[in-house]
């Protein structure tokens, strides 16, 4: 079967809700975080399907917008993961049910 | 002048095999069906070049180099029992690691332990995938192949971590931690100093810049020394080559992430850390050293010849400062990276982005290139030196040579030694 | 140490097997990361009870058993017993026979220092490559070694009241030609090893000594010398005749790895120097007096050093008018040297524990006896 | 336009497989770092869509981001914790995450194929030159304002991790 | 200029005059001192540096008299290059005890710790006493004279020893 656009945004679907998955119910800050990836992921796999088989007015377009994507999420992992070393440093724990310090 | 055997783009050139695997490919594309021509392209193109290049320069070079040129080192003879002069030591010592046990200790992680030297390996050939061997002899002409370099050499790190780690061995995560950490930092200004390069030649193909550099007959080296200083010890860096071998320092933490490997898992390991010295070697002598061209010498011998000379001649470098060097602590290596290499790099990328302007904007020929060129070496010359005085280089504040005295008088305080 | 990421403190263990602990030696280390928090020695894997096996043989037997202790320098630790035993005795030794002592000492020095300027330069992670410039050296000095005692490593050649044999009669032209070879060997490491920065950066500050703990911590040889203090037995108390030969004593400046390496450099060619005179100045007549097999030397107890290349090597020998000393204690130097290895190690790196081993030179024959 | 030929047919269902079983893995590994392992080789194969839907250099730079730098982050991190936290455990939300997670897959799936997207049958793949034109002249504000970010994040990285002893040391002097 | 070898008398003349009361008797060789004021008197020794000045414990070790044990302490001056021996008669066999000298001098450490492992005499007031170079629950004192055989007479091996008596089987036995 010849991939076309539709198989291209399966994948992207499925890949973003398997990090969903990861994301929602993961205990560790870590994993949590490696669920955000994997969303972002299937993002960017989306944009450039899109960007591949559809008609667009700027066809650099699609690409400019997964460096950006790419951007950010390098620096949101340099700063989560900090988040997350910084944590365990003052609580001893990266488990995300335990990170509560606005309550109680 | 054409000597009658050396036609350019016919077979039996040989200067350059890949009209040859061409010419063969033409005759398979009309009988064979559609598609299958381009898998056995490739797959001549991988055979080709581990033939010619890798399994001789690896073998042969890469191994015996290595033992024999650091054993003139360290004036001792190297191996020369096996074969003539010792050159069959390589495979005796395949064949001796082939028939050892590959030990897996009890607490390891054993599947990652298993995986870890086919994901320190694989990249390794498919980083000669892009090198350019000849003007048709490239495997595959990607445009991005600069940054496809960069990208495969940034895999082999996982395959180190996941070795130290899985081992479970206090060393061998020592040797995990130090090496991604190392990777981490030394990825940075390589790539800067590798942008300087990108900039001027204003392409991302190593092939096209093997081009820019036979077109204005000038060699990278020459225009960009810094850049040349910085990727050399970068690369260093990365490989794990003295003063960088931190990662497995072996009089610190006995072999790092290879401390439990054996037999040929081992023999993996260190067979790949040739690798990919070499091929950082023939990246260098690509982008720096005008890859296959030669200032015209490449119309009669063999351009994979220069290539593979060039190469060698680089990795000579390499072995030069294994066999010579001490090795640097793992903070002073950071803060190099950070605090002296990165600078650099910029300061490098800023010449060359301005060098570039000019030569854009006035539409300057080629010739501009001979001007920049000793200007460049002078303010490479300047940069270092003004940059380690500024990082607290002091080589007169140490005295080299002891105090001298006549009589055993007990504690005599170091008045004005500047220490 | 610059790191400042935390993690949990956890205990290595360098040792005792490893490539640079120089024999079955280990050092217990908890590490947070890279610092190291404490260290703890534990030694004796090589312990054969020499002191408890001496008081069993008589005075001459017991020769060999210092040969193996400091299995590097057999000819120093050699001539401290004998020395103390003379001393315990009342022997007095010819001049032929102290002169061969000393071109023999510090032979010996020289081709020990050769072996701690190579091993070191090794810990550093210079691989290999001083260590085999010095081990083609050393093997020269070995080989004047086996001329005259018949033995490289364990020369068994110092006798109670002189040398086992006389000078062989080509010992003293090799030896010429060997001591005019031997300092461009020297300038060699010097400036391959001292003119390198990255060395440089290693050593220098590296496991610091501070005067006060030199001295309190019963330091000696290279490691007190390094620290600033000039203090050197064969200045101090001279023994066979040392008082005779022109030779300075080398000090550091702040007590540094790279201080003690330096001094270790200087010394040998300090040793070139004095080695050049005693050939120049060797004097005629007997090799050694006539000692009793069965030595019976009167009741008493005496203590006598020698300047080892690692440091005061004492032997403390107490005598009951027997056949075999009644007791005899060695005062190892590279197993004193080794109580300051905490104060050396702690606050510093893994990298940085390695270069201060490297830096007190042990010997692990020595250490656990 | 499709992609023709079995080349790109046949990779298009080994990258999925290899993708969607490795994401699969990230989310049943018990062990962190299998799961991060699992993340990289998830990596790998999106570059590999990547290199499919013709954007070379966005492969590339999937590669050295990802894998180089984003996942050896994540390695170190984990190092950084000690063996307890290490552990890759689902909370009580695991099944409602799940459930979720399905629901929005059906509807996505739903959307994707009910759509009639309206494909191009012109496509030229745009070069690295006119990505570059594209972020320095169209993109130019966003481009600066990703550095910046950028720089802040890791400004803000090092403030994180710096320890009480540093700070200190940097009061002092 | 030689070394100064101080005799035992010149010694304890100089300590008396700093600590009174310290020195127990002094012969020739060595000076002994009184185990209950070594402490004070060591340390006194150690900062007059006008007097003896002996800042360097150079040699620590312990000598059995069967009657008692002598723990000797050579010290060594820098300045004023002159070397001196102190001794303390150590009583009892069952658990000799003195105080040890490692708050006065660091270098002291691992030599008592070694008088410890070999001799069995105790030092009251070290950091970390432990048997340094032969491992713990070793039975007994080896370089005591009383130590002929292995308490219990027992056979070579890693927890026996060999004892005066004769081994009748080879200690290896071959595997069939």
């Amino acid at each position: 079967m010849t991939p076309g656009l539709d198989h291209f945004l399966t994948v992207g679907a499925l890949l973003f809700c398997l990090g969903l998955i990861v994301a929602l119910s993961k205990r560790n800050a870590i994993g949590v975080l490696m669920g955000i990836e994997l969303m972002l992921n299937a993002v960017n796999v989306t944009l450039l399907a899109f960007h591949r088989f559809t008609e667009s007015a700027n066809p650099v377009a699609g690409q400019t917008f997964v460096v950006f994507v790419i951007t950010v999420a390098a620096a949101e992992a340099a700063v989560a993961l900090a988040l997350a070393v910084s944590f365990y440093r003052n609580r001893e724990t990266v488990d995300v049910d335990r990170i509560n310090l606005l309550r109680s | 002048m054409n000597l009658p055997f050396l036609v350019s783009d016919k077979w039996y050139d040989i200067r350059d095999l890949g009209n040859l695997s061409g010419a063969i490919l033409d005759q398979l594309d009309k009988v064979l069906p559609y598609g299958l021509v381009y898998v056995i392209a490739i797959l001549i193109g991988f055979i080709a070049s581990f033939l010619i290049f890798v399994l001789p320069t690896q073998l042969f070079l890469g191994v015996l180099g290595e033992r024999k040129i650091i054993g003139r080192i360290q004036s001792r003879y190297g191996p020369n029992r096996v074969g003539p002069f010792g050159t069959l030591q390589p495979i005796a010592d395949a064949l001796k690691l082939i028939q050892k046990e590959a030990l897996i200790p009890t607490a390891a992680d054993r599947w990652v332990m298993l995986i870890a030297p086919i994901v320190f390996v694989a990249p390794a050939v498919l980083l000669f995938a892009v090198l350019p061997f000849g003007p048709n002899m490239v495997i595959a002409d990607v445009p991005v192949s600069l940054i496809y370099f960069l990208a495969v050499s940034s895999l082999p790190v996982l395959g180190a971590f996941m070795a130290g780690w899985s081992a479970n061995n206090k060393y061998s995560l020592y040797g995990a931690m130090r090496i991604v950490a190392m990777a981490i930092s030394y990825e940075v200004p390589l790539v800067m100093s590798l942008l300087g390069v990108a900039l001027l030649s204003s392409t991302l193909s190593l092939q096209g810049m093997v081009f820019w550099q036979k077109d204005v007959h000038l060699w990278m080296i020459f225009l960009q020394p810094i850049a040349f200083a910085v990727y050399f010890i970068c690369v260093s860096a990365e490989l794990n080559r003295t003063p960088a071998d931190i990662a497995e320092a072996e009089s610190e933490i006995v072999a790092g992430y290879l401390t439990e490997y054996s037999g040929m898992q081992w023999g993996l390991f260190y067979g790949m850390d040739i690798g990919y010295a070499l091929a950082a070697a023939a990246f260098a002598s690509t982008v720096f050293l005008g890859g296959w061209s030669m200032w015209g010498l490449e119309e009669y011998v063999p351009s994979w010849l220069i290539f593979a000379v060039k190469t060698q001649l680089f990795y000579l470098l390499f072995l030069w400062t294994r066999g010579t060097l001490p090795r640097l602590r793992i903070d002073q290596l950071m803060a190099f990276a950070w605090k002296f290499l990165l600078p650099l790099a910029l300061l490098n990328l800023l010449i060359v982005a301005t060098e570039k302007v000019i030569w854009t904007q006035e539409e300057l020929g080629d010739g501009i290139v001979f001007l920049f060129a000793p200007i460049n070496i002078v303010a490479a010359a300047v940069l270092v030196y003004a940059w380690a005085k500024v990082n607290g280089y002091r080589p007169e504040n140490t005295p080299k040579k002891p105090r001298m005295v006549k009589d055993a008088t007990g504690y005599i305080p170091a008045s004005g030694g500047g220490r | 140490m610059t790191s400042a990421i935390k993690s949990e403190p956890f205990i290595l263990n360098i040792g005792p097997q490893h490539p640079s602990t120089h024999g079955v030696f280990r050092v217990k280390v908890t590490v947070d990361g890279e610092r190291i928090l404490d260290a703890e020695m534990v030694m004796g894997y090589l312990h054969r009870s020499m002191e408890k096996l001496a008081e069993e043989r008589t005075y001459t037997q017991n020769i060999p058993f210092t040969d193996r202790t400091d299995y590097l320098s057999s000819m120093s630790n050699n001539l401290g017993y004998c020395l103390a035993v003379e001393k315990l005795a009342g022997i007095d030794v010819p001049d032929r026979g102290q002169a061969i002592r000393v071109i023999m000492a510090e032979l010996q020095r020289l081709a020990s220092h050769c072996m701690a300027v190579g091993a070191f330069a090794n810990d550093t992670g210079a691989w290999q490559t001083p260590v085999m410039w010095a081990f083609r050296e050393r093997e020269k000095i070995l080989d004047l070694f086996e001329m005259t005692a018949g033995a490289r490593l364990t020369c068994n050649y110092m006798r109670i009241g002189g040398v086992a044999f006389d000078l062989p009669k080509d010992f003293v032209p090799m030896a010429r030609d060997l001591m005019k070879t031997f300092p461009a060997f020297i300038d060699d490491i010097d400036g391959m090893l001292t003119e390198n920065e990255i060395f440089l950066v290693r050593t220098r500050g590296v496991a610091v000594i501070s005067p006060e703990l030199a001295v309190n911590g019963s330091l000696a040889g290279p490691m007190l010398r390094g620290s600033g203090i000039a203090w050197d037995i064969r200045k101090a108390d001279p023994y066979c005749g040392y008082e005779k030969y022109d030779f300075d004593i080398p000090i550091g400046y702040q007590g540094d790895s790279f201080d003690r390496f330096i001094v270790r450099l200087e010394e040998m060619r300090q040793s070139v120097r004095i080695v050049q005179q005693a050939l120049d100045a060797l004097p005629g007549g007997p090799h050694s007096t006539q000692v009793p097999l069965a030595l019976r030397p009167p009741a008493g107890e005496a203590y006598a050093r020698v300047e080892g290349p690692r440091g005061e090597l004492g032997y403390y020998v107490v005598s009951d008018e027997g056949p075999s000393p009644y007791r005899f204690h060695i005062r190892p130097p590279s197993f004193i040297n080794l109580s300051v290895l905490k104060e050396m190690t702690v606050g510093g790196s893994v990298a940085d524990a390695i270069v201060a081993l490297g830096s007190v030179d042990i010997v692990v024959g020595e250490i656990d006896r | 336009m499709a992609l023709e030929g079995f080349g790109p047919a046949f990779a298009f269902w080994l990258l999925s497989a290899i993708t969607l079983i490795s994401a699969g893995g990230v989310m049943m590994a018990r062990n962190l770092l299998h799961a991060v392992l699992f993340l990289i080789v998830t990596f790998i194969g999106v570059a590999g869509f990547f290199i499919l839907l013709s954007a070379e250099f966005i492969a590339m730079a999937q590669v050295v981001i990802y894998v180089g730098a984003v996942a050896v982050l994540i390695l170190f991190a984990i190092l950084l914790t000690p063996r307890s936290a290490r552990d890759n455990s689902e909370t009580v939300w695991g099944a409602p995450a799940a459930l979720l997670s399905i629901a929005l897959a059906a509807v996505l799936i739903f959307v994707i194929h009910d759509t009639a997207w309206s494909e191009t049958n012109s496509f030229q793949a745009p070069s690295v030159e006119d990505l570059g034109r594209a972020l320095l002249s169209t993109w130019v504000l966003p481009f600066q304002l990703a550095s910046v970010l950028l720089t802040a994040a890791l400004i803000g990285a090092i403030m994180l991790v710096r320890s009480p002893e540093e700070e200190a040391e940097d009061a002092l002097s | 200029m030689p070394t100064r070898w101080l005799t035992g008398h010149e010694t304890a003349e100089a300590i008396e005059d700093l600590v009174p009361g310290s020195v127990a008797r002094s012969t020739g060789v060595a000076c002994y001192l009184k185990p209950e004021m070594l402490v004070e008197a060591c340390h006194a020794l150690r900062d007059d540096s006008d007097g003896l000045d002996l800042v360097h414990l150079t040699n620590l070790c312990a000598v059995d008299y069967w009657s008692h044990f002598e723990v000797v302490y050579h010290l060594q001056s820098f300045y004023k290059n002159q070397f001196a021996t102190l001794k303390v008669d150590v009583q009892g066999r069952d658990k000799p005890a003195i105080p040890s000298v490692v708050p006065v001098w660091h270098g002291a450490w691992m030599q008592e710790c070694e008088a410890y492992d070999l001799f069995g005499i105790v030092f009251e007031g070290h950091p970390n006493l432990h048997r340094i170079l032969l491992w713990d629950g070793y039975p007994g004192w080896p370089l005591r004279k009383d130590f002929l055989s292995m308490p219990g007479g027992l056979q070579p091996g890693l927890n026996e020893f060999a004892g005066t008596a004769r081994r009748e089987a080879p200690p290896v036995r071959l595997v069939e």
